[in-house]
């Protein structure tokens, strides 16, 4: 069972899921139970093997399905689960935004997808199964057959939403299948010169071959970073992700919106570092230069279409499209730093994305809407919420206490040693951006601002608000509390983040990647 | 001898299979297309034997003609099926908006 | 009775499949054959109230009426190939409709019918409405082939002896 | 010398088909036309000796995507917008 | 395997130019040839002739009805000869294994007119009731004669 | 617009091709992709691993039978996609009939079908079962399979083939391919290996390693086979009649 | 400030300081609107608790001992850890016994006006005095931006407060000017100090790592001093002040602690740690830039002087006047000598004590009298004599007049000025102190010594006992 682990992650979801199909008729009352319990158990998986791997000697606890050990095949024969400290955690986070998740769904998903919940059950896990395992696996192949499972997943799940979400959808499976099918065409590539697909194996191949100056490596590496860019909704092809986010149903949203991008930055890390190797990928090519000019147009323009939205939850959007841009910069600014900010807030966003859609949820259960407009004077009825909800706001502006700020802590520092003033003065922007949207948002629900700004009532606090209006008036608790759990998470992740940071540490540092400049 | 044969075999069906993809192209009418997509069926299949005997694995090439054999019917069901579908609707709808008027 | 035939027959397909005798592979063959027996036997031999002589004889009929039939086909492409490769022939060519009442009852039989029609040179049945068959003909010497009757008798043969006499 | 030349020709009408398949304006056109794209890369796939692709293809090919397409285009209008 | 067999021919293709090679195998072939290859070999030429015959149908014909007839005859026929004359030729030895393959091969012929006539006989039937009527004899006539 | 989609299209092809250039020779037994030690190891223990003749089989299913596991999962992932979006939707698609007009079966075309289908489903059998000595599997068998529950659906009309395979029992058929596919791994993760090590199972089968291996292959085939055919029955019947499983084609 | 010998003595009265008014909050929040004196008395209590935990330390201090609280390890190398020293102890004196004051005063505003939404008043107040606690004891850069966060972020419901449209402009000028800042300018500034040559090399910790920016190049050190100088927004350096007026919409006991206390005392109070203790004074000495700084000082100073002479709002032209205050404060650590510094130190307790007096009968006034304009305030010292005397004393105060504390401080800055042969500084000063006359006596003048016009309009007396500190 114990060494196991790593497989559990996947077997429980996995498991839970068919049952949930199989609970299609009559019973449906049972998936909600079924999938948290599944969710459970594959934390528990994920937990067991995050000891595991600190406790190895090199940190990496590999497993390959179907018994074919290192010692008497060679690498490469059949599929191998490689945890290292960086995927492990990953995929803890994307199992806790699950659990969390999961958690949260049991009225939402009854009353906006009504008969369907089996359904919605099932392509929930599945989509969890696949992101986790997006995260474990070492398997150049293998990704891609999971990067495929969990984006039909999210086609399924979107397009469950409101009556646009169809159409949504449609401009989500188009992108979403050039980008897999780039993904794919790289992954041929590199197996036609490399002649294997364990990420280590290509990497070794690599590195024994001098592989670098081979065009053939050379349009794989583009065609798999482009491939993994589409998939993650970078600047200029993020057009499918607000609509689909918006017009998805409440659980859906805050399952993705957390984990897709985030999971797949984690997967170009994982091409960049792991397979193509640091040198290949940032000293050989071009690349290190224009990507950090490409992701301040990105933020630059997420930002401005962020500001300009008048629902929270398209908003919320716009702002995933612009902190996609952060990582990516981070990524390609090619620094230690930047890189430990990178891959800090692939975790702490998918924490703080989680706080603000699950409020996000609330907000349009309770008020109808997400627009700006109705949402007058919503603290003093809900004001758990609206806290748990601000938690999430707070760290995506980066104010201290929360995760938010440590991550772009990092990320400013990488972007001051290896001396991208343009990615720094974006960085900056795009934060005041937030500051001004999410104090705009506090100014709405905390003051009763209405859209058009005239006053209302007569001062000294008369909102001309009823008192129906007023009345304290929560949301259910089965909703509430993984909200809280959630903005709580926001913050212990910020206060625990130095042990983050040094298992990060402990990750990068076999790579060789510049630390510091002399000033 | 076995290579020749199917050398001649296989490169005249694909000479012949020209004319099709023409009739496919210009052809006035869906009917037209799927009769020509039909053929070409029907000729992938015997290619594909063909193609076995050039590798000298005919015995495994057959399975793959019977698929084709057995399910190349389906698509001309599916798209007579679909047009007499339509074509009935139409009519329905004619004869309503006749009765409108 | 009817599903054991028709297990029998599956057996015999599966065999010609597989080509391989060994028990393991007999066991899957004789497993699916089940299997495909109990979910499609009711495909198989419409109708259940013949007797096996009967149909015995039927097969055997049918058997006796394929080289026809293959010669028919020949004789088709002929006609196309004439038809096709020839100036004249095109110039031949004088297509219409033609409505055909027939005599045969079953459904099977007016299949085999109406497909054979389709084989032989110059027609194919386009339409089949109770007993009356829409034929497409290439010409006027064709159409007069066809309204002789000549496949129907064959086919009320193998399959309908009494509507036949009827007759 | 066998090979090489179905290889050329397959490719070739690979090609038309494609080319015919995208330039048609009527949708189920376009999926008929897209079955014989499918045809000719089992033959392909058959011809590089990978055959189980080419099984897959052959069976798919065949049976399957002509009649999910003609069944999403039932509910579609027939002209592509474009 | 199948790599194996492929790069032999590859090598015997690059060692000398085509012509004399061919030639060769020819001559080298009919030297062991038995009565039914070539039995099959005449029936595959022929059957390329019929399919020939249906292709020129499918280009030459007015209309979708008189093509429909070159397409569902010709195609049948020829697929019959062609799969009978390679079965034939194919045959090595004379097991049970390469008799049950023949057997297969004859196999997808009964589908094939099985299927044939019925798929012909569908769209047919489609293209009916869609109201487009056939060409008839003073049509085909006006058609001619534009041709000319 | 028309045009400008085109230059990516372009600049996608002509990177490949210049990679192509790069590419080593077809065949080339020196080249990286056939040197390497893993081709080599396929080629030559397959055979001593598991006792499938047919190279590409062991390695689906069992080398990479992960992969297709999931590959599996994807299958129903987009049964169950669909059904999704399509059950109980007004149809964001849908015209809005308000009529329907029936098509009765064909005499023809219900007869052929009837001496097909059996044959069909017969080969699908021989595919599935087949797959470990020549080309095939449980993914073709299946989707010949489910060929011929659609090949009924065509012919005669929906419901008919709905009362053979109904729309239910398609979801739990599908759903007991998956078990069945990963019933099979927990199963030799219980006995002791990796969850997918085939060979565990000879402790409760009555044959050697490599031979279990052949045999759980067998097992996960038939899985595979069984979620296909429903899935594509499934997706069908829901694509064809926008979810409301009545009409249709 | 501080000696490096001194000794370091473990103790948890720091995080008490800090942490009582945050667990006060729950109190405060649990008492609610409908049991207000249970709740007033729990701020108080709070408020008392925080003061004497700060006096207590105060002979630890004397006897030459540093205080430390080990917190959180925030990252590797630095963590978040209160340390008392002289200067922060200085503070946070001064905030936790005006914070009592500030008390005593809101209850008697806020009840005297009825205004709406005192728990939440209650409560950000609280939390904006332990973020203060939190700047005045933080040993290091991460820790005192920690707090400088968290008090822009709790004093922006504060400066919301009247929820009208002129309280949102305020609100937004006043976010929008401390988190640009403390973002955009300050925290590149600080992840410089923490990455600068390479990791373990931080230069954050104001005990340990003073004076090692010297090692950057004199370029960088310019740069690092501008971003920290205008990164401390609450300072109120010219071209970032105006937000400090535009904060005055805010009920007076929050501008009293905003201008007074906490916010402006906050930015000043980091500015000089920064200068002292990260720069070091003599690396400032030998900075080129350093005159540049000294003058943008001087100029605020100046034109705030100028621009509160023309203002008739008493609120505004107070806060103009703590620009100019403040700008005194920074010059004293600009100025890089010891007895600059030692002025300045000085003058934030000093102007805080003068400031909170005037704000404090400003609002006496506008309680009383619903007067909010020097204009308006004619005859009104016969009707508030006491309110009006304390004005008055408070004035002379930030005048700098002999006896008063305002003097001395000025005394230190000018020698300050001396020391750096900067004699134009203190021709500055002497013209500053001018122009402080002609702004605010003219207040008091106003309203002892000019008739008011109207004689119907008498109906108030005195503000009530909690005002009149």
């Amino acid at each position: 069972m114990m060494e196991n682990a790593i497989a559990w992650i996947l077997i429980f979801p996995l498991f839970g899921s068919v049952a949930c199909a199989i609970l299609r008729m009559g019973k449906r009352k049972i998936c909600y139970p079924v999938a948290v319990l599944s969710m459970v158990g594959a934390l528990w998986g994920g937990i067991e093997t995050l000891m595991q791997v600190v406790a190895s000697e090199e940190y990496t606890v590999s497993y390959i399905f179907g018994g074919w050990t290192l010692d008497s095949y060679p690498r490469g024969v059949g599929i191998e689960f490689h945890a290292d400290i960086l995927s492990i955690l990953i995929t803890l986070v994307v199992l806790g935004v699950g659990l969390i998740v999961a958690l949260y769904s049991k009225l939402p998903v009854m009353e906006e997808t009504p008969g369907k919940e089996s359904i919605f059950y099932t392509l929930f896990l599945l989509q969890v199964t696949g992101l986790a395992g997006i995260c474990l696996t070492g398997d150049a192949f293998n990704l891609y057959v999971l990067i495929e499972v969990a984006a039909l997943t999210g086609y399924g799940l979107i397009a469950m939403g409101s009556k646009r979400a169809a159409a949504a959808t449609f401009n989500y499976v188009i992108l979403g299948t050039i980008g897999a099918s780039l993904y794919l065409l790289g992954v041929g590539y590199i197996y036609i010169k490399t002649g294997t697909l364990n990420m280590v194996g290509i990497h070794d191949v690599i590195e024994a071959n001098n592989l670098a100056d081979s065009a053939t490596m050379q349009v794989a590496f583009i065609l798999v970073v482009v491939g993994i860019l589409i998939k993650m909704a970078f600047f200029p092809f993020h057009a499918w992700l607000p609509n689909a986010y918006c017009n998805a149903p409440t659980v859906t949203s805050s399952l993705l919106a957390p984990l897709v991008t985030k999971v797949m930055i984690y997967v170009m890390i994982r091409m960049l570092l792991s397979v193509f190797g640091v040198d290949f990928s940032f000293e050989l090519t071009l690349w290190t230069d224009f990507m950090p000019w490409l992701v301040v147009v990105a933020i630059v323009c997420a930002a401005v279409m962020a500001l300009a939205q008048r629902e929270i939850k398209r908003m919320l959007a716009y702002l995933i499209v612009a902190e996609v841009g952060y990582m990516v910069g981070g990524v390609w600014i090619y620094n230690y730093y930047g890189m430990i900010g990178s891959i800090f807030h692939v975790i702490s966003d998918a924490c703080m994305t989680l706080c603000l859609f699950l409020g996000a949820g609330l907000i349009l259960r309770k008020a109808k809407t997400t627009h700006f407009d109705g949402l007058r004077g919503l603290f003093s009825k809900m004001p758990l919420t609206m806290t748990g909800f601000f938690i999430g706001g707070f760290s995506i502006i980066g104010l201290p206490p929360t995760c938010g700020f440590f991550s772009k802590w990092y990320l400013i520092t990488g972007g001051m040693v290896s001396q991208r003033w343009e990615y720094l003065v974006v960085l900056m922007f795009s934060t005041m951006v937030m500051v001004v949207l999410f104090f705009r948002l506090i100014e709405r629900i905390h003051l009763a601002v209405s859209e058009s700004g005239e006053n209302l009532g007569h001062g000294h606090g008369d909102l001309g608000l009823t008192e129906e209006q007023t009345r304290f008036d929560e949301g259910p608790l089965s909703m509430l509390i993984p909200l809280i759990l959630a903005a709580s998470v926001v913050l212990i992740v910020g206060i625990y983040n130095q042990d983050v940071v040094n298992l990060i540490k402990i990750f990068l540092a076999e790579f060789n990647l510049p630390k510091g400049v002399d000033y | 001898m076995i290579d020749w044969f199917a050398m001649l075999v296989g490169g005249s069906l694909f000479l012949f299979m020209v004319p099709l993809l023409y009739r496919i192209w210009v052809g006035p009418t869906a009917y037209d297309r799927i009769l020509a997509v039909n053929v070409i069926g029907t000729k992938t299949a015997v290619l594909l034997v063909v193609i076995g005997a050039l590798f000298d694995r005919v015995h495994m090439f057959v399975d793959f003609a019977i698929a084709y054999a057995l399910l190349n019917f389906l698509a001309s069901v599916v798209v007579s099926r679909y047009l007499n579908r339509t074509a009935a609707e139409r009519n329905v709808e004619e004869k309503t908006k006749g009765a409108r008027a | 009775m009817y599903p054991f035939v028709v297990f029998v027959l599956l057996l015999l397909n599966w065999i010609i499949f597989s080509g391989k005798f060994d028990a393991f592979h007999l066991g899957l063959g004789v497993i699916s054959c089940l299997f495909v027996t109990w979910i499609s036997q009711d495909f198989l031999f419409y109708d259940r109230s013949k007797g096996l002589k009967e149909r015995m004889h039927e097969a055997w009929a049918f058997l006796c009426y394929i080289p026809w039939l293959t010669w028919e086909v020949v004789l088709a492409n002929i006609h196309v190939l004439k038809l096709a490769m020839t100036n004249k022939g095109y110039m031949e060519m004088a297509p219409r409709v033609v409505t055909i009442k027939t005599i045969l009852k079953t459904d099977f039989a007016k299949f085999v019918f109406a497909n054979s029609i389709t084989l032989t040179p110059g027609t194919i049945t386009m339409l089949v409405r109770g007993d009356i068959i829409h034929v497409h003909v290439m010409s006027q010497f064709l159409e007069d082939d066809l309204l002789s009757g000549a496949i129907e008798k064959k086919v009320a043969e193998i399959f309908e002896p009494g509507v036949l006499q009827k007759a | 010398m066998g090979l090489e030349l179905f290889n050329t020709m397959i490719l070739l009408l690979l090609v038309v088909a494609a080319i015919v398949a995208l330039r048609v304006k009527d949708l189920l056109t376009a999926s008929v036309v897209f079955a014989v794209y499918s045809f000719l890369m089992c033959l392909l796939w058959a011809e590089m000796g990978a055959v189980d692709v080419a099984f897959t293809e052959a069976t798919v090919g065949a049976g399957i995507s002509t009649v999910v397409m003609v069944a999403t285009i039932l509910n579609l209008k027939r002209k592509s917008s474009d | 395997m199948l790599k194996k067999k492929r790069k032999e021919q590859e090598r015997k293709m690059k060692d000398s130019s085509f012509i004399p090679v061919l030639a060769e195998t020819m001559t080298s072939s009919l030297n062991d040839l038995n009565i039914i290859q070539i039995f099959g070999f005449l029936l595959g030429v022929l059957g390329l002739i019929f399919f020939l015959g249906a292709a020129v149908g499918m280009l030459r014909f007015p209309d979708f009805y008189t093509r429909m007839h070159a397409a569902g005859k010709g195609d049948s026929m020829s697929t019959m000869l062609m799969l009978s004359g390679l079965g034939l030729v194919t045959m090595e030895d004379y097991s049970l294994g390469s008799w049950l393959v023949f057997v297969k091969i004859m196999g997808i012929v009964l589908f094939i007119y099985l299927t044939s006539p019925t798929s012909t006989h569908v769209l047919m039937k489609a293209a009916f009731e869609d109201n487009h009527m056939p060409l008839d004899e003073k049509d085909l006539k006006k058609a001619k004669g534009k041709k000319k | 617009m028309k045009k400008i989609s085109l230059i990516p299209v372009l600049v996608v092809g002509v990177l490949l091709l210049y990679a192509a250039d790069d590419f080593p020779e077809w065949g080339n037994p020196t080249a990286p992709a056939s040197a390497s030690s893993l081709s080599s190891h396929f080629i030559s223990n397959t055979g001593v691993d598991t006792e499938v003749p047919n190279m590409v089989t062991a390695v689906l299913a069992d080398y990479r039978g992960f992969d297709t596991m999931f590959e599996t999962v994807v299958v129903f992932i987009a049964g169950m996609a669909v059904l999704a979006i399509l059950k109980g939707s007004s149809g964001p698609f849908s015209k809005n009939k308000k009529y329907t007009s029936s098509i009765e079966p064909d005499l023809i075309v219900t007869n052929t079908v009837r001496l097909l289908v059996p044959v069909i489903q017969i080969f699908s059998f021989y595919v599935l079962a087949h797959g470990h000595v020549s080309p095939g599997g449980g993914f073709q068998g299946g989707v010949v399979m489910g060929a011929s529950f659609i090949m009924i659906a065509l012919s005669w009309d929906l419901e008919t083939a709905l009362v053979r395979f109904p729309l239910d029992k398609c979801f739990l058929v599908a759903a007991l391919g998956i078990i069945l596919y990963g019933g099979i791994g927990l199963l030799s993760m219980f006995l002791g290996g990796e969850f997918l090590d085939y060979a565990e199972l000879a402790n409760i089968l009555p044959v050697s390693r490599e031979m279990a291996r052949y045999h759980a292959m067998l097992g996960v085939e038939i899985g595979v086979g069984l979620t296909v055919t429903a899935i594509m029955f499934a997706l069908y019947a829901n694509l064809s009649t926008e979810g409301k499983l009545k009409g249709g084609l | 400030m501080s000696a490096p010998e001194a000794i370091i003595v473990e103790d948890i009265r720091p995080l008490i300081a800090f942490v009582a008014p945050l667990v006060g909050v729950f109190g405060i929040a649990w008492a609610g609107e409908k049991r207000k004196n249970l709740r007033e008395t729990f701020t108080f209590l709070v408020a008392i608790i925080q003061a004497s935990a700060v006096l207590s330390m105060i002979p630890i201090l004397m006897s030459g001992k540093i205080i430390e609280f080990h917190i959180w390890q925030v990252f590797t190398h630095v963590p978040l850890l209160l340390r008392v020293d002289g200067f922060g102890l200085l503070f946070a004196c001064v905030a936790s016994v005006l914070w009592i004051a500030t008390t005593l005063y809101a209850i008697g505003y806020m009840r005297g006006l009825h205004e709406h939404a005192q728990t939440r008043f209650y409560s950000f107040f609280a939390i904006s005095l332990s973020a203060t606690m939190g700047v005045a004891f933080s040993s290091n850069l991460l820790t005192i931006y920690f707090f400088y966060e968290m008090l822009s972020v709790s004093t922006f419901p504060l400066v919301t407060h009247m929820q009208d449209k002129e309280a949102r402009t305020g609100g937004r000028t006043y976010l929008g000017y401390l988190l640009f800042t403390s973002l955009c300018l300050l925290l590149p500034a600080l992840s410089w100090c923490y990455v600068w040559l390479d990791e373990g090399n931080v230069a954050m910790d104001f005990l340990a790592d003073t004076g090692k920016v010297g090692a950057f190049g004199q370029s960088t050190q310019i740069i690092l001093l501008c971003l920290f100088t205008f990164g401390f927004a609450k300072a109120g350096i010219m071209p970032l002040h105006s937000w400090l007026p535009g904060a005055m919409v805010a009920p007076t006991p929050v501008s009293a602690l905003l201008h007074a206390v906490a916010v402006v005392k906050v930015g000043v109070f980091c500015v000089i740690r920064v200068y002292a203790d990260i720069f070091g004074l003599e690396v400032l000495q030998n900075m080129d830039g350093e005159d540049w700084m000294i003058a943008i000082a001087c100029a605020t100073i100046l034109i705030s002087s100028l621009i509160a002479l023309s203002q008739d709002n008493l609120k505004r032209r107070l806060a103009f006047s703590t620009i100019g205050q403040l700008g005194y404060v920074v010059l004293g650590a600009t100025l890089a000598t010891e007895q600059g510094v030692g002025g300045s130190v000085l003058h934030v307790a000093m102007h805080a004590c003068g400031k909170i007096t005037l704000f404090f009968c400003a609002g006496a006034i506008f309680v009383a009298s619903g007067k909010k304009y020097v204009s308006e305030l004619r005859g009104l010292g016969r009707k508030m004599p006491i309110t009006m005397g304390a004005f008055m004393i408070g004035s002379l105060s930030v005048i700098g007049l002999p006896p008063l504390g305002g003097f001395i401080s000025k005394w230190y800055l000018a020698l300050g000025a001396l020391d750096r042969d900067a004699v134009w500084v203190v021709v500055v000063l002497l013209l500053s102190s001018l122009l402080n006359v002609f702004y605010l006596l003219p207040v008091a003048v106003t309203a002892f010594f000019r008739t008011e016009e109207k004689e119907n309009d008498t109906g108030f007396k005195e503000a009530p006992l909690g005002n009149m500190e």
